[in-house]
């Protein structure tokens, strides 16, 4: 069982009626209680198991919400956007990532013929311009709000970005 | 024809445009909120752009976002559903200049239909019969004294700044016209800064009829006939059914004349809904134009046999209508219920997550729903979760039809308006036809 | 009409039976063997019995377990469904012994069709044309001989006792006709221990099509118009469509009046279907009648808006027909894949837990299953389990419609025909609607 | 078992008359609890008896299909079975069930001027009569398999009652 699913068995216990339950299983043991006419819940996790992605119990597929239909091949070969859940899933695993505040088309400068904004490596500080994003014609300045230094760079220049995905991946200092 | 359709929508609307779009071998890019990552919208696109957190305002209804997602997935037209930027003409003149399709009628035709004073006008003009009443706002107790007698006690008096229910009145008679006069416009002062008042005809438990019109860009104009919408609860419609069980046929044909005569009059292009109230005397007034596709097209569908979004598609890319007025048939009777996440009985929305579902079928049973099990119904948007449809070869096979639909329809983990609609069905106002849009409320008060 | 309904059947065709009840105000009782407790059909009836263990022959086929639970609950009538009970004669006529209705022709009329020669005779002599042939078994070469010039090769030998594809053998030309005969001859004594042959003309590549008859115990008989079932495998139907896209107006009127004088002169009274082979030459010949409600049935509703199972509701309990053949008419075109628990390809049965399902909706779109998240496809009964039925104004939006409902079905747990149907709706030969019995195997072999 | 077998038993559990529920298998336990002051009994199953198929709940209970829908009052109030979920749950809690093999209409003597075959507390051998089962017309004398003593009698006489019914508890000596 991961967070995940953590997560999920607390909803479940928070819409039913019981009162507690303990779960357990592989090293691995989950405790919930409601408290009367509180109704908060208590997770007790046991901490070498709580982390580990091993320590997870069932298939994932059992547990994550189960695409009803599988898309189509051609669907997913077309799919335009330049993030991918790797990448995404990369970003979550280090430093500060910067996300696309909109939709459009992802610049790492300001003109075909100017040199990038940052490159990877790069210190940058709050304020400072990583790169444009345009829409509707208008070019936006994505400007860092931290300082630090550019670890990754998820999308390729001139590619599509939609509303949240991970554009640059920056270590705090 | 068009390539590739964006779907400004979500929910069962924006699946039901993505399987038009399926059948006519149109491409689809379905738009979404983050909370809406999961919806079965999409899944089913071709592609799928995330335009925004789960606020309508910073997701579905952000143009900038919307348009952006077009141009970077490449589409060439946008169907806005319903809700949302369906009817928002500032949003299809954007497209417009954009060069992206609009799948509706033009932003000016939009314009005018939404300004609901200038839309009575319009229908006036085009010979349609308005609710009786001031030129405007009154200006001295005997010129609304006048106007009652013309008209014909009951009136109704509104501020003109009012809404929702608040500053209006009824006055039954002459001798109590004068003081309603005088209350309504102090409230209306006090309430709203502006007490000035109109008068207008009260029109007493109507029927709401309207007229599904089909225009397009070549001068053919066409009804597809009548829905009876009259089952209401604060202006939210929740069954629909075609043909109208009361309408007689040479009202119906009347009715459809003056939406056609009225689409015809301003050059209208694109699917268009007419709405009239239908009263107890049969006379019938003209209150809006809907300028989009509406939640209840589902019913027309069943009893003409066509497609009305392929239609809609195929007018906004240009194409003629491929048959006429003397093509269209209606065969049978067909209703819809609106299954919404809500109480049944005190209305409030109920969100939550899918933990069952048994969808009805079997012959003429049509369900479009956007739930699977685990889905989650979120509080961010409204709550309609699914529409059971019959068609049945009359109205009382219909009627059984619903009632077996809807006790084989489960969806387990949050409430819905099921047992409603059950209560309604068994009414025996429902089933003599003789319902009105007051009918509801007043079945409310028996349960 | 009945009051009570026993439906001896289960899955699918259990379920549609106990909706036409429930529209039709009609009580339900399910059966059900200890494996189908959890069933749907047994959930959606008012009662249910079991009646015994999961082995067909020891519930569904046990006469007296079906007639003692319609005795302890009172039903007074029972309806069959296909398959199981519903062509036994003899499960008829206890019926007819117990005083309760049985929900199909008279024990008579199945029996008599029941009997393939027989009703060969019937055919013949009603005047619709068979198969030619050799009167009984051949006495000699000679005679063989003469039978096959008369009838123009190719023609083919049967041995008498054979079956299902074995011993049988078809012959081109006049030389191999002898020593065909001595071969087959010695086959059939050898496999069967009966060397009787007969010889009847091969019928190269036919369509299946047959004819949807319905006949009132008031002396009214008409036909609901064809379909075309010749996508087969095995003999097993996997796609219906009607109208059949190659059959000319005149001959469809042509057969369908064959099959009408065949219902009227042997005094025929419930829902039949009289099914043909049509040659490429646009000869067609009987083959047989089926007296029961077939799977392939929802083609035929959708495209005339009648419920099938309610008219033979209504005919059973006496009632007359409320409509000539002059009022039916065919709307569209209506096309049904039947989704079987089986590897696609391999056509092996797969039973299994449904661990996920999404029913494909919306326009023009019926679903017949008892499938539902967590049931089980068991082993014990035939592999059909759910049938996706789609109605389009003409065949070209029906095929949008299957191909976009089969991509939107799914079905987790268990392998489906889902691929195969796609893969069917996508070949040359299907789309052109020139496909025969033969098709589908040879597609197979290009896979 | 997995998170939504979980999610079933819960539901399980809260529909039950039970307080407290444990099941555990093949290294998974899951103990559940409702709040003591609504509930005054408490069933406590042990492991074993919850893989054990006679027990009432049991991990394949908890997978047992769930109705899709539920059957409406009137379906399950005119539902002319004699035997109930209460007596074949009882029935499975004891001795040696006697089931029945058929459908039909049960009556406790061969006619209704005849006392009855068998009375509660009575001692039966095999193949002694117990009752018989009319269907069709006929009646079917239903046989003890075992010796011993008849704990229960589980349908009113006269009652249909339908196929593997329980009709008697029998405890064997």
């Amino acid at each position: 069982m991961n967070l995940s699913e953590i997560k999920k068995l607390i909803r479940i216990f928070e819409n039913s009626g019981i009162a507690e339950i303990e779960v357990e299983q592989e090293g691995l043991r989950v405790l919930m209680k409601k408290e009367a006419r509180i109704e908060r819940q208590i997770v007790h996790i046991q901490p070498e198991a709580s982390i580990a992605p091993e320590a997870s119990i069932t298939p994932e597929a059992s547990i994550t919400p189960e695409p009803p239909v599988a898309k189509t091949a051609s669907s997913s070969s077309s799919a335009p956007m330049a993030g991918t859940a790797e990448s995404s899933g990369k970003a979550t695993a280090g430093g500060h990532i910067v996300k696309a505040p909109m939709v459009g088309t992802f610049f790492r400068a300001p003109s075909p013929t100017s040199p990038p904004f940052v490159e990877e490596g790069d210190i940058v500080r709050p304020g400072q311009s990583l790169c444009v994003i345009e829409a509707m014609k208008l070019m936006n300045e994505i400007e860092s709000d931290v300082e630090g230094r550019v670890v990754s760079i998820f999308p390729e220049n001139g590619k599509p970005v939609e509303f949240d995905m991970p554009l640059f991946e920056i270590e705090p200092r | 024809m068009f390539k590739k359709i964006l779907i400004a929508n979500r929910g069962e609307i924006a699946i039901r445009i993505i399987r038009a779009c399926k059948e006519l071998g149109i491409a689809t890019v379905a738009v979404h909120s983050t909370a809406d990552e999961h919806s079965l919208h999409v899944r089913f696109a071709d592609e799928s752009v995330c335009i925004g957190p789960p606020e309508s305002e910073k997701s579905y209804l952000n143009v900038p976002s919307i348009i952006s997602a077009a141009e970077v997935t490449d589409a060439d037209a946008i169907h806005p559903g319903y809700g949302f930027l369906a009817e928002n003409a500032a949003f299809a003149e954007v497209c417009q200049s954009c060069k992206i399709s609009f799948i509706g009628p033009s932003p000016d035709h939009i314009h005018r239909m939404g300004q609901k004073s200038n839309a009575r006008e319009l229908a006036k003009s085009a010979g349609a019969p308005v609710i009786p009443g001031s030129q405007g706002t009154l200006q001295s107790t005997e010129e609304a004294l006048s106007i009652a007698d013309e008209i014909k006690y009951p009136v109704m008096l509104k501020a003109s700044a009012g809404g929702g229910g608040r500053g209006m009145r009824i006055v039954q008679s002459a001798p109590q016209l004068a003081s309603a006069l005088e209350i309504v416009r102090s409230e209306a002062g006090s309430a709203f800064g502006d007490s000035s008042i109109y008068l207008e005809k009260y029109i007493e438990d109507p029927k709401h009829i309207e007229i599904q019109i089909m225009a397009d860009s070549h001068g053919n104009v066409m009804s597809l006939g009548d829905r009876d919408c009259s089952i209401q609860r604060r202006h939210q419609k929740l069954i629909e059914e075609t043909p109208s069980p009361q309408l007689s046929e040479s009202s119906r044909e009347e009715i459809s004349g003056h939406a056609v005569a009225l689409a015809r009059q301003i050059g209208y292009k694109s699917l268009g809904t007419v709405e009239f109230l239908y009263d107890k005397n049969g006379d019938y007034y003209f209150i809006e134009m809907n300028t989009r596709i509406q939640v209840e097209h589902t019913v027309t569908e069943c009893v003409t046999g066509l497609d009305l979004v392929k239609e809609q598609i195929r007018i906004a890319s240009g194409e003629k209508l491929r048959f006429t007025q003397d093509d269209i048939r209606i065969h049978g009777h067909s209703i819809e219920c609106r299954i919404n996440a809500e109480d049944p009985y005190k209305f409030t929305p109920n969100p939550g997550i899918i933990t069952g579902l048994n969808i009805p079928g079997g012959p003429g049973i049509r369900v479009d729903t956007a739930l699977y099990v685990e889905s989650e119904v979120m509080p961010h948007y409204e709550s309609l979760v699914a529409k059971l449809i019959v068609h049945g070869i009359d109205r009382a096979e219909a009627l059984a039809k619903m009632n077996r639909a809807l006790s084989e329809f489960h969806i387990g983990g949050i409430k819905t308006t099921i047992p409603l609609h059950l209560d309604i069905l068994g009414s025996e106002e429902f089933l003599s036809g003789h319902y009105h849009t007051g009918s509801l409320e007043r079945l409310l008060l028996r349960i």
